[in-house]
């Protein structure tokens, strides 16, 4: 069996070691446009605070490829794929495969903006080249404008916050991180932020560059140094695509990552599935769910069957050692608790959980995750003692004794 | 393979395996100066309620959330037992986000920390396990 | 009697030499080959003491039971005298026919009867006439002091002495006898008392008993045995397996075989893989009879009426081999003491602890 | 009354060095004897309501702990000793009568502590117990002599009802209610792991624990609480109890109180009522009516199951022990003077009895005398607390025994002697669910399994030492104990001579 994996990211890996969970033989080979070993693209920020270094950010130990078996071919451009002949065409020639994985990611989205080409130093936020290159740009006297409060927006801030002079964000929405937070967690989150000196300009975009300055929709005016876009990402779907796959926003895949070309599959940020609380179909560009999505794909290429239907959204990250967690949907009725050190909200309907923001002490969150995923029944457990304080307590003797004692009910 | 269970018929509350854990992880030689006056954070948690109490850990799960989620390779399975390289944990927390059990916590310095099955001391037997007086936490294969 | 502490006062553990021949068609042999046979085992004994048992020799005699008796002195001849006339018709009394011999001293008056109960003493007892004589002889062992009866069964006698055996039986002179079957006991006491009845072989009516060993059960077989009316006055081992032996066969009726399962009783382990019925028998002897389980090292030979039989202990702690030729059957401590008597032997072999070798006269033999 | 004369007896210390105000000696002490102070960061301690068992000390990870007794003392008087002082206190507080529980403590002799064992050397050997076997295999019940043959002369064995022990201990009565569910789960468990019985005592048979009634000695007493026909079906042999080694000659009480949900069921007593044992068996009043309850029990069960009869040694053992051999009984157990009980009134239990190894003397003697020894098995307790008093036991002619005490402290107990007050820290003399808790069974039936087999080996090593290797050639083998330090006449009733003799 000839595995080809396009991709280096966690949805690859995690192939990888789905695919070898099952069969330690097949070849992989693993086509990857960037030039690097496999790493983790979150950290890039984290790269910039100092707080790991390029070593530190691999994904996987540097054996990892050789100890899987699997051929690298590092720099290397995926242009199409013909589904007939079971090939990939890439930049240095065709590749055969019997299964194939889309792992292919997703590229920085930018919006229109009237005088952006002419920015001198702009950059995107996606990539450990892109990260590099920022930092260069940086002194300390530098004023950055960042497009965008969302995750990457917003951790790329904190990234180069002390490598340069200022800071400001400008976003659309009337809040920061409005995928992940709802008005009154961002109000939260915000004012910390402000406190480390950034500035926000929120439910506002730039009409124009000129010079060193961008105009606002608003009137105001931002002096900077360099520029930042982080409004979005595109998925890229285009090899699916071209190939006749069915694709909307993502490649579309079922709960055995199968895109609808034969033999051909795809994970993580490129692709597009069902979220498991609201039932939606949707890209859920989280490294979790990038791996997670990857291992299954890989256990069905290598022909065992078994479907990863517990995708939703879950985020972990924090601001200046400001914690938040949050996951799946904010619909329904709201458990709401606020207090030192602590913002919880936690949404239920239908005698289940569906999501939760939390920020502060995120202890256990897991728990509430787990019963969204498990889509625990709220009426076999004491709600009332787990909204307060997520334990095990709730959940009874019985389901206990699965959990702690290996008992199988 | 060998795994941490607790049956909670037989849980005390007496908590000594959380200072049994926190001190087979200090790496120190003696309890008592080790412990003086720490507030400990063991990898093992008492949790009490209505007349029920038992300890919690990491259940070292086959198919491990915390390892499929953790962003920077930080976790990860050796000889089915899951360890932290706190070197490379950056503090997101996705792994106590994933972790159904709420078995892995920050630590004092910001890196998580879990269970390891006292792998890293090399004292054999978990040391929760060791000294638990009333069998409630066992260590062995189901 | 000296201040020497002897048997009765004292248990003595020994080690011993034995051996026995047996001629299964009944044939008689002299005395001699015996003594040929215990003396190569000289280094066995320490001249503490030597005896002997013969079967068939006094077949003029054969209904009555020969009483062998030392006397310490005149007055216990007189008291055991008068409580025999009371008690016994005797039909002959005579001295024991002896030979100096320079090893042998200190010599007790040896006396031989041959007696049957009285009649009417035996009928107002309500006793069997065997049971009548093991009281008679227990009370005259007892209470008369100075007298001891150490050969008390019917067409055997028993010939022992303080010595080397070899030179007991020179002394007894007996190359002078004649027998169908023949054992002998030199003795190897860690002790030194010099008292003739502590000497071997042990005999109760036809039972003689030779043995090689040190038993631990001792006192528990002792006081089991003695709550059945047999009172151990010698604290010898011989004294309580002779007893044991004539408890279980005489009066509880288990055969030969069976007491050997009893007194060398197979392991559990072993009784747990035999078929059911044997398993069951095993287990039965084993429970009811626990305390005549005898342990320890021991090889006997246990002379009776027409047969013999030897046993090793279940761990065979001591040596013991029977050999055969033709209608003899030789068994003894050591090879060479058969080999001497019999240099060529039909098969010679060790049996194995707990395993009884029982010999009896053929059904036409020509001697009973 | 105004003032208590009372004074701790022991005092808790605590090394500060040491203790890292964990709390685990506060959750642990039922008796509340920790606290802990938060404003003060400090753990403190009253110990006036310690009773000194150990639970704190052993749990305590820095081992901070230490139990001493208090140096605080009366003035010297080797007639008014402290105990004999406090004793006037309590009771003039009280005005009641002094309980106490386990077995008499005072110093009277133990004369397993005077006798020593015999061994091999040169004339006969020693037998090595890793490589030949050794067996310790017992049996109960009476012996007969009689043989049976079938027409071809093959003997048939005679049935009869006995016990079949892999070595000679059982655990002896303690009853559900006087010790935890837990403490008779372990006791059942690791009587039928280790191929023994265990009694019930007086408190009947939880319906869990019938699953173990092959391994099961069931208790008829003087209150029949718990008594029935399924209880006796169920059972491996039943025991009449007539007296207890702690308490000759009087019943016993177990507090409404303890008489909750399954001790009330399992005891057939309503919840709440006290459960009163008379001190006779209202249907025994002579050896006479002992037979019959004998036979009676044999009849409900059909003659299946052996019938032992308790008694607590007291002055005239033998002959009352002669009166029971000839009663139909299989088996005689006879409890010493320092035998244990849950809760007995302070001076009978120090003052009334006599010793089990004189007791056990002199009846195996008597039996014997009386050749009737074969007909009963000889049980003894009161105080058998290692292999070398089993070994002693046996060789002086007991068939086997029974432990108790050393049963409960395989199980944790640490001889606290406060059974009584029900709050045993250990989970074995106690009801309340947080303490039975304290007691896994997993782990205290795999001690007493480990206790036993070690005494087997031990046994089985003095065995091999004097060239025995079946324990029935032990029982009675009185040459094998010699006295030391005792006078003629206790040698004489021992029936054993003086070392050097």
């Amino acid at each position: 069996m000839k595995y080809v994996i396009i991709g280096n990211g966690p949805a690859a890996i995690g192939a990888i070691e789905g695919i070898r969970k099952k069969d330690k033989k097949g070849a992989i080979t693993l086509i990857s446009k960037e030039p690097h070993h496999t790493y983790s693209r979150p950290l890039i920020s984290y790269l910039l605070l100092g707080k790991t270094d390029e070593e530190r950010m691999k994904y996987r130990p540097d054996g990892f490829y050789k100890d899987n078996g699997v051929d690298v071919m590092l720099g290397v451009t995926a242009e199409s794929i013909d589904p007939v002949r079971q090939t990939v065409k890439t930049d240095k020639g065709k590749v055969p495969y019997d299964r194939l994985l889309i792992a292919a990611g997703s590229r920085p989205f930018i919006p229109p903006m009237k005088g952006f080409d002419a920015v001198e130093k702009k950059y995107s936020f996606m990539t450990l080249d892109d990260a590099k290159a920022l930092s260069e740009a940086l002194t300390p006297e530098t004023r950055v404008l960042i497009i965008g409060a969302g995750l990457i927006g917003l951790k790329c801030a904190e990234g180069i916050s002390g490598l340069c002079g200022h800071i400001a964000v400008v976003d659309l929405a009337d809040r920061i991180l409005s995928s992940i937070l709802d008005r009154e967690a961002a109000a939260v989150v915000e004012k910390s932020l402000r406190e480390h000196g950034m500035e926000f300009y929120l439910s506002d975009s730039v009409e124009e560059f000129k010079g060193g300055r961008a105009r606002l929709k608003s009137g105001k005016t931002i002096e900077f140094d360099v520029l930042v876009t982080a409004v979005g990402v595109k998925a890229n779907i285009s090899l699916v695509k071209d190939a006749g796959g069915a694709c909307e926003r993502g490649i579309i895949v079922n709960d055995h990552m199968e895109t609808t070309v034969t033999n051909v599959y795809a994970a993580g940020d490129c692709a597009q599935g069902t979220d498991c609380v609201t039932g939606q179909s949707r890209i859920l560009a989280l490294m979790p769910n990038a791996y997670m999505q990857g291992e299954c794909a890989g256990r069905n290429m290598a022909g065992e069957p078994g479907a990863f239907d517990r995708a939703m959204a879950q985020n972990a990250i924090g601001f200046f050692g400001l914690h938040m967690v949050t996951a799946g949907a904010y619909e329904g009725e709201v458990y709401f608790e606020r207090g030192e050190g602590l913002y919880k909200k936690l949404f239920y309907r239908d005698d289940r959980l569906m999501g939760y923001i939390i920020i502060g002490d995120i202890r256990r969150a897991g728990i509430y995750t787990a019963m969204i995923r498990d889509r625990t029944p709220l009426s076999g457990i004491d709600f009332e003692l787990i909204c307060k304080d997520p334990s095990l307590l709730p959940f009874g003797k019985k389901r206990r004794a699965e959990m702690l004692g290996g008992v199988k009910n | 393979m060998k795994r941490v269970y607790v049956n909670e018929k037989w849980c005390l509350g007496c908590h000594l395996c959380e200072y049994n854990c926190a001190f087979s992880n200090s790496g120190g030689r003696d309890m008592a100066t080790t412990l003086m006056g720490v507030n400990i954070r063991p990898n093992i948690r008492v949790e009490e309620g209505e007349g029920v109490c038992y300890a919690v850990s990491c259940r070292h799960c086959e198919d491990p959330l915390c390892v499929k989620g953790c962003i920077g390779g930080a976790l990860s399975i050796e000889d089915g037992v899951i360890e932290i390289d706190k070197s490379k944990c950056i503090h997101c927390y996705t792994c106590i986000v994933m972790c159904p059990y709420g078995a892995v916590m920050p630590s004092e310095d910001g890196a998580v920390q879990k269970c390891e099955l006292c792998v890293k001391t090399k004292k054999g037997t978990p040391a929760c396990v060791a000294g638990c007086p009333n069998g409630a936490i066992v260590f062995e294969e189901r | 009697m000296n201040d020497t502490v002897i048997e009765g006062q004292v248990r003595i553990p020994s080690g011993c030499a034995i051996s026995g021949i047996f001629s299964r068609s009944g044939k008689r042999f002299s005395g001699e080959s015996i003594i040929r046979s215990i003396e190569v085992m000289h280094d066995r004994s320490n001249g503490l003491g030597g005896g002997f048992a013969g079967y068939g020799i006094y077949p003029e005699y054969k209904d009555y039971y020969a009483f062998h008796i030392f006397y310490d002195t005149l007055k216990a001849k007189r008291d055991c005298e008068e409580f025999l006339e009371r008690h016994f018709d005797i039909i002959n009394l005579s001295k024991i026919p002896t030979t100096k011999v320079k090893e042998i001293t200190n010599e007790p008056l040896i006396w031989r009867y041959f007696v049957l109960p009285l009649p009417t003493k035996l009928s107002e007892s309500q006793l069997t006439e065997e049971e009548f004589v093991v009281k008679s002889v227990f009370r005259i062992n007892t209470d008369i002091e100075g007298a001891y009866i150490f050969s008390s069964g019917k067409n055997m006698g028993v010939f022992k002495a303080v010595g080397f055996p070899e030179d007991v039986g020179r002394f007894y002179r007996l190359d002078e006898y004649e027998g169908y079957c023949f054992t002998a006991h030199g003795r190897y006491p860690t002790n030194t008392p010099g008292w003739w009845g502590g000497a071997h072989p042990f005999a109760l009516l036809d039972y003689s008993i030779v043995h090689n060993g040190e038993i631990s059960s001792y006192d528990a077989n002792r006081r089991a045995i003695e709550m059945y009316g047999y009172k151990c006055t010698l604290q010898t081992d011989t004294e309580v397996i002779t007893y044991i032996f004539d408890y279980l066969h005489r009066k509880v009726g288990l055969t030969l075989g069976e007491i050997a399962s009893v007194v060398a009783a197979p392991f559990w382990q072993t009784i747990g893989q035999m078929d059911a019925p044997e398993r069951e028998r095993h287990e039965y002897l084993r429970n009811m009879f626990a305390s005549q389980l005898i342990t320890g090292p021991f090889s006997i030979l246990v002379g009776f009426s027409g047969g013999l039989m030897a046993l090793n202990d279940r761990l065979k702690l001591r040596s013991m081999v029977v050999g055969q030729k033709d209608d003899m059957v030789y068994m003894a401590s050591e090879e060479s003491a058969i080999r001497i008597i019999e240099p060529d032997l039909d098969w010679i072999r060790s049996p194995r602890g707990g395993e009884a070798v029982i010999v009896t006269l053929d059904k036409n033999a020509s001697e009973v | 009354m105004a003032i208590e004369f009372m004074y701790p007896e022991y005092e808790v210390l605590r090394d500060p060095d040491r203790c890292i105000r964990c709390r685990v000696c506060e959750r642990q002490c039922a008796n509340e004897v920790h606290t802990y102070l938060p404003e003060k960061d400090r753990m403190i301690s009253d110990d006036l309501k310690c009773v000194n068992c150990h639970r704190c000390a052993t749990l305590c990870p820095t081992r901070a702990i230490k139990i001493v007794k208090s140096p605080h003392t009366f003035k010297e008087n080797a007639n008014w000793g402290q105990k004999e002082i406090t004793e006037i206190y309590k009771q003039a507080s009280s005005g009641g009568v002094l309980l106490s529980s386990m077995g008499n403590p005072e110093k009277y002799p133990v004369y397993f502590d005077k006798m020593l064992l015999n061994a091999s050397q040169v004339t006969n050997p020693s037998i090595d117990p890793l490589r030949e076997p050794m067996e310790t295999r017992v049996f109960l019940g009476g012996k007969t002599h009689e043989i049976k043959r079938d027409e071809n002369g093959r003997l048939i064995p005679i049935k009869r009802v006995k016990l079949e022990l892999s070595m000679p201990v059982m655990f002896s009565a303690m009853s559900y209610g006087s010790i935890s569910y837990n403490a008779h789960e372990s006791l059942a468990r690791a009587a039928r792991e280790l191929g023994i019985f265990y009694n019930t005592g007086e408190g009947g048979l939880h319906e869990d624990f019938y699953q173990y009634g092959s391994n099961t000695i069931v208790q008829v007493a003087s209150g029949r609480f718990g008594v029935h026909k399924k209880y006796l079906d169920t059972a491996a042999a039943i025991e009449i109890k007539i007296g207890q080694g702690a308490k000759p000659g009087i019943g016993g009480h177990l507090p409404g109180e303890k008489i909750v949900g399954d001790v009330s069921r399992t005891r057939m007593v309503p919840e709440g009522a006290d459960a009163i044992s008379p001190a006779p068996h209202h249907d025994i009043y002579s050896i006479e009516d002992l037979r019959q309850l004998v036979y009676s029990l044999k009849e409900a069960t059909n003659y299946t199951k052996p019938v032992f009869v308790k008694i607590a040694a007291v002055h005239n053992i033998a002959a009352i022990a002669s009166g029971i051999a000839r009663s139909g009984a299989d088996v005689i157990a006879i409890d010493g003077f320092r035998g244990g009980t849950g809760a007995a009134p302070t001076r009978i239990r120090d003052n009334v009895g006599i010793p089990i190894e004189l007791a056990l003397a002199s009846v195996d003697t008597r039996l014997r005398e009386e050749g009737i020894r074969d007909r009963v098995s000889l049980v003894v307790a009161g105080s058998i607390r290692s292999s070398a008093d089993v070994f002693k036991a046996v060789a002086l002619g007991a068939d086997a025994c029974y432990i108790g005490t050393a049963a409960l402290l395989a199980l944790g107990c640490h001889l606290c002697r406060t059974c009584q007050t029900g709050r045993c820290n250990w989970g074995i003399a106690t009801q309340r669910p947080d303490l039975v808790k304290r007691l896994n069974p997993d782990l205290g039936y795999q001690r007493l399994v480990n206790l036993l087999t070690a005494w087997n080996h031990e046994i089985k090593e003095l065995m091999g030492g004097m060239g025995i290797n079946s324990i029935e050639s032990l029982k009675g083998n009185r040459l094998m104990l010699r006295g030391v330090g005792l006078t003629q006449k206790e040698l004489d009733i021992l029936g054993i001579k003086h070392a050097g003799e």
